[in-house]
């Protein structure tokens, strides 16, 4: 197994879609000659041609209704939003067109298309381009979202989402382009059922840890940590977030009977917050010892400054006296 | 280019199918029997008849909130179309998409919009999938003159421009944007030179005379199949309703009403054309007849059709 | 106390503004002449005139854009979405701008800023005229969101959004601006303090419910059923969405120990996932007896047909039911 | 319109002084000490300058994510620039903004901004203020090349028009929006051609020669102010630089780039013409060192601002 990027990953993934769909392109700002904002499309043009990987004017309103048009017509468009918050400029296409017109139409025209984008903060690049928007879009009937928290993960949930017949927005945070793994370059899978799926990076039975994108990432540093070293910690990568593995941290809870979310993404109306009421609305009421936190970024933009994004974004030790606070409240 | 006499009936009867299936609509809806909106095209029969049946099957279209017009004349059936506004199992959407909703795949109908301007980047988008297909047929995208001010709109047309798609932009300029006329609306005054800026050639037509949209339309796409570039063409034409069913007209006068559906209405004129051509006025009532026949038989199966199902609108949000 | 509709006590209040401010000025698609596609504006062109009125073509993103500019240079704008889905359009200068600049800009800006939009269903007009969009801007810091139900909230709320130094996303069900009540005309108040309250509309002791908007109204009817006779519902309109009134929740959760959240928009990511995980993740979680619900629209777009629209919009009998359900729970 | 000699000096010190700053924060960046991205506009400085200092105080600018020379031009101060470069409590924006988002309302500079064409509609509502409040002032927009395919930018202009606001549209075309060349990008290949369909008039100059950017702004104010019309301008000019820290530059040659930097150079150019006209060089060469001077005390002082406060993150989100 060859060791690679999440950027990487992603890369090889996107070859193969090409490789075997003709229908597939891609298209998006900078993602030809220069390879990407952050290299993840590096050298697809020279190897696939400009029919294939298409560099756009600045103009994501287009670039996402491209998709659409191309989905319902039968191409396999992956469109990219360079930063993610630039999806602002896309949501016409993406959440009035994309996710309702398979509905709409009653079921005439499927809209299979994938919108990734860069997303998250910790770069300094402050309040416009380092937001972790993914809840918004849980929150539309119609677009599933994924978002990947390293290389393999990546590889395969890009696949599960090329299979998919649905609009799925994909969103890779910055930190996880650069980290490495060993990576099995599994085909295609036969069916889409990855997407909806979270997983157990590691088992545990004091208290459910559940997160999501480079949050995880985080929360495995912590729970490494010699603070922790007497709790087992089960920690859930949800991979998507919609639809949701509810019943995976539904059963993880009726064991631990504890529950602390991470995320980056502030908290108000966040994918957290479905996760918390999804479990206290299920049987796993009754084996919750204590209150489940949500340890979100603070309600606040992103700032510039390095010590002042380590305030927003929740910390390694965030997480560690969180778990501590929860399972010591009793 | 010279119209045969088959073509000019059809155009006749697809204007008339038009204006009378909107006519049931107006009555089914004083009779209330009709929920939700709807937005009429009496007045503007005659571009989307010249402009659907320049094209083949194979070529699609994209509609707008006052769709029902383009989708006839690409070829839906009435009998589906009134289910699907009376929320029936057997509507192009089964009930869920409603008057401003409707899309048929099977004739090349994308779909309607009730997003202005929200056609035209899918536009673009089919465009590129009938290059990349290598196929013989071009996307028609009809919008209103109010479409022109939104942001979409420009980025559509650049890339269309750009990326040399077979892409006919048609905007339907009824003069007003609900309450707004164009003039007030759209600076420099010219919907044709905004087209050009972008490279794209452009023409303005009068948008009721059936014969003229249909020719020109025909002449945009083999101009577009040969120079793959994309075209723009602009109707002048004038809707005789308000803007849908809560509209009080205050920001026009009666007099321009009336000169517009006096003056210079599609289906008095070409009929008139028709019959100083030599056709026969029972040509015409016999085709009348038929349209009417057909309107009361697809009211009355849409009214037995099945209430649309409500089961899995969850699961139906999903491919 | 004159009686009046919700849509003409928010034309009360606009007209206040425009008296009192010259700064003041309303812009959007059709609110001269036409009176706004609901008729709230109707007869403002006429009294205050072009200048403080505004007809603009229809580009929801210049419009939004405009607000923000006029309100950092000391206008103080509000700006109409004719249905608030097309605030799609219009997401740029709302999020990335007018949510960010005072933040971003260190303090040395303000954005008081209006945006006003018709939201919701129950008309017939399908999936892109009929969403309730609010939980979105609960999302971002930076934004307010006020939700009136009624006509002496709507026109409270406005007046207290005025008075705020902040951008406000200010969502009117369609289906409130004809109910009708007494309404107090009261001048304007002298902060913005009532942003942020929640109000208990009725008392009770078996179970708090809690709802905004137009939800508020169908609760209400619920609550006087026959079938629930025999218990003692609470009943909360939180009115303001960001910032949430979590207290008031949690003490009336705390009085009564079960907690059900009505809403018609769709509940992944929304706010009534966020007043759950507020309940529970607070002192009142050892005071809850059974697990809290969350009523809300279904995952799925707007359908046209009525009784399409009525699955997907939780009915009165939905709430009579899981009330009775939560209580009887035990 | 001739200028004085002050001001020719003053155009002359304002470019050095952003030359200078931005070659510091280089210096900076290789040495780690500065967070985060940048976007260094050396090699435009004489668009920024010629046009700021056609303004005064009172009229307004909106500027972009390469906005260090249109903040100095305006009046700011280095050490507070700096400061928020370095994330101090002194910075501009409390080191909550960054490289991409200073804003300096006493200047009016109502701010930078990280979103391509972000500023458009933010500028056609402080001109709708500016005429509101009857003031004799206008506010200049500048963007880049890049945004131009923007959405935003076509509402805006649109906007703008037919209101009548005294907006001054000034488009950076230093050619390349990132990796994409302008050419590549807009179609029909002129950016004034799209002013002009809004019915804005525009103007392309040349964005590297200081004075006739100076004289081009001041006209364009005057006529906005007397005719109550907004203007564009089209100021072609070269980033030197990369895009940004990580930009291998594979979309353009070194030939263009040292074309660009040996003919065209703003500062060779402006100096070699002061000489010229008889200006002595020891009065450039002052006005350098002291330009030298103010920068290295304003780093200094920068670095000795205590860091930016980081409680109230949340309470300071709000007004
Ligand atoms: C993005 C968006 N903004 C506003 C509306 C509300 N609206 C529906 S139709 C309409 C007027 C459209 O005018 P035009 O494009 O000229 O089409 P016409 O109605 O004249 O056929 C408006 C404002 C909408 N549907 N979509
Ligand atoms: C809406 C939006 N899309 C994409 C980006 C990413 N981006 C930042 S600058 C830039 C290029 C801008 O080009 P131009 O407007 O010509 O300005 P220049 O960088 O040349 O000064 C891009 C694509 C962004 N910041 N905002
Ligand atoms: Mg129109
Ligand atoms: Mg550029």
């Amino acid at each position: 197994m060859p060791e690679m990027s999440t950027g990487q990953a992603i890369k090889k993934a996107l070859s193969l879609c090409l490789d075997n769909y003709e229908e597939a392109f891609l298209a998006g700002e900078d993602i030809g000659i220069y390879g990407g904002a952050f290299g993840v499309t590096d050298g697809l043009l020279e190897q696939y041609g400009e029919n294939r990987v298409k560099d756009t004017p600045i103009s994501e309103d287009v670039i996402a209704g491209l998709g659409v048009g191309a989905a319902i017509t039968g191409m396999r468009p992956i469109v990219e939003m360079q930063f993610s918050d630039f999806i602002v400029n896309a949501m016409d296409p993406i959440v009035n067109q994309a996710a309702k017109l398979h509905f709409m139409y009653g079921g005439s025209v499927d809209v299979p298309l994938i919108v990734r984008g860069a997303s998250g903060g910790g770069t300094g690049a402050a309040a416009q381009h380092s937001q972790s928007l993914e809840s918004w879009f849980c929150h539309v009937p119609g677009l599933k979202v994924v978002t990947p928290s390293g290389p393999q993960n990546a590889y395969d949930l890009l696949l599960a989402s090329f299979v998919d017949r649905n609009p799925i927005i994909f969103m890779e945070h910055k930190l996880i382009y650069k980290i490495k793994e060993e990576v099995e370059t599994n085909d295609f899978p036969k069916d889409s059922s990855l997407l909806g799926k979270g997983k157990i990076v590691s088992e545990g039975s004091d208290i459910t840890v559940v997160s999501y994108s480079n949050m995880v990432n985080t929360v495995k540093e912590a729970i490494k940590d010699k603070q922790l070293e007497k709790y087992s910690v089960e920690l859930i990568d949800l991979m998507t977030l919609s639809p949701l593995d509810v019943d995976l941290v539904i059963s993880s809870v009726n064991k631990t009977g504890r529950l602390l979310m991470c995320q980056e993404a502030s908290g108000d109306s966040s994918v957290g917050s479905t996760i918390i009421t999804r479990v206290v609305s299920s049987d796993a009421f009754k084996k919750i010892k204590t209150p489940p936190k949500l340890l979100s970024g603070l309600h606040s933009p992103m700032p510039s400054a390095k010590h002042l994004e380590n305030k927003v974004i929740p910390q390694k030790d965030d997480i560690i006296n969180s778990i501590i606070e929860i399972i010591e409240n009793e | 280019m010279s119209l045969d006499n088959n073509k000019k009936l059809e155009l006749f009867r697809t204007m008339l199918l038009i204006r009378l299936f909107e006519e049931a609509l107006e009555e089914m809806f004083s009779r209330g029997i009709l929920h939700g909106t709807m937005h009429l095209s009496i007045g503007q029969e005659a571009t989307a008849t010249g402009a659907c049946l320049a094209l083949t099957k194979e070529d699609l279209i994209t509609s707008t909130h006052r769709g029902h017009g383009h989708c006839l004349a690409k070829g839906a059936d009435t009998f589906r179309m009134f289910a699907e506004l009376l929320g029936r199992e057997d509507g192009y959407c089964r009930g869920r998409g409603g008057s401003m909703h409707i899309a048929d795949l099977s004739n090349g109908n994308l779909g309607a919009n009730g997003v202005v301007a929200g056609s035209l980047t899918i536009a673009v988008g089919a465009g590129h999938s009938l290059k990349m297909q290598k196929k013989d047929n071009v996307i028609l995208c009809f919008f209103g003159d109010g479409a022109v001010n939104e942001g979409s709109f420009h980025e559509a047309l650049n890339l269309a421009s750009l990326w040399e798609l077979p892409v006919i932009f048609l905007c339907e300029n009824n003069q007003y944007g609900m309450s707004m006329a164009s003039e007030n609306a759209i600076a420099g005054g010219s919907i044709i030179k905004r087209a050009e800026s972008y490279g794209i050639e452009g023409i303005s037509i009068d948008g009721n005379d059936v014969e003229n949209v249909y020719e020109t339309v025909a002449g945009c796409k083999e101009s577009v199949l040969s120079k793959g570039k994309p075209r723009f063409i602009e109707c002048v034409t004038y809707r005789y309703r308000g803007h849908s069913k809560s509209d009080r007209n205050l920001y026009r006068t009666d007099e321009e009403i009336n000169f517009w559906k006096e003056e210079k209405d599609p289906l008095i004129r070409f009929s008139g054309k028709l019959l100083e051509e030599g056709f026969k006025k029972s040509d015409l009532e016999n085709i009348e007849n038929e349209v009417k026949e057909e309107i009361k038989n697809s009211v009355k199966k849409a009214l037995e059709s099945p209430e649309s199902s409500e089961t899995n609108l969850e699961e139906d949000s999903y491919a």
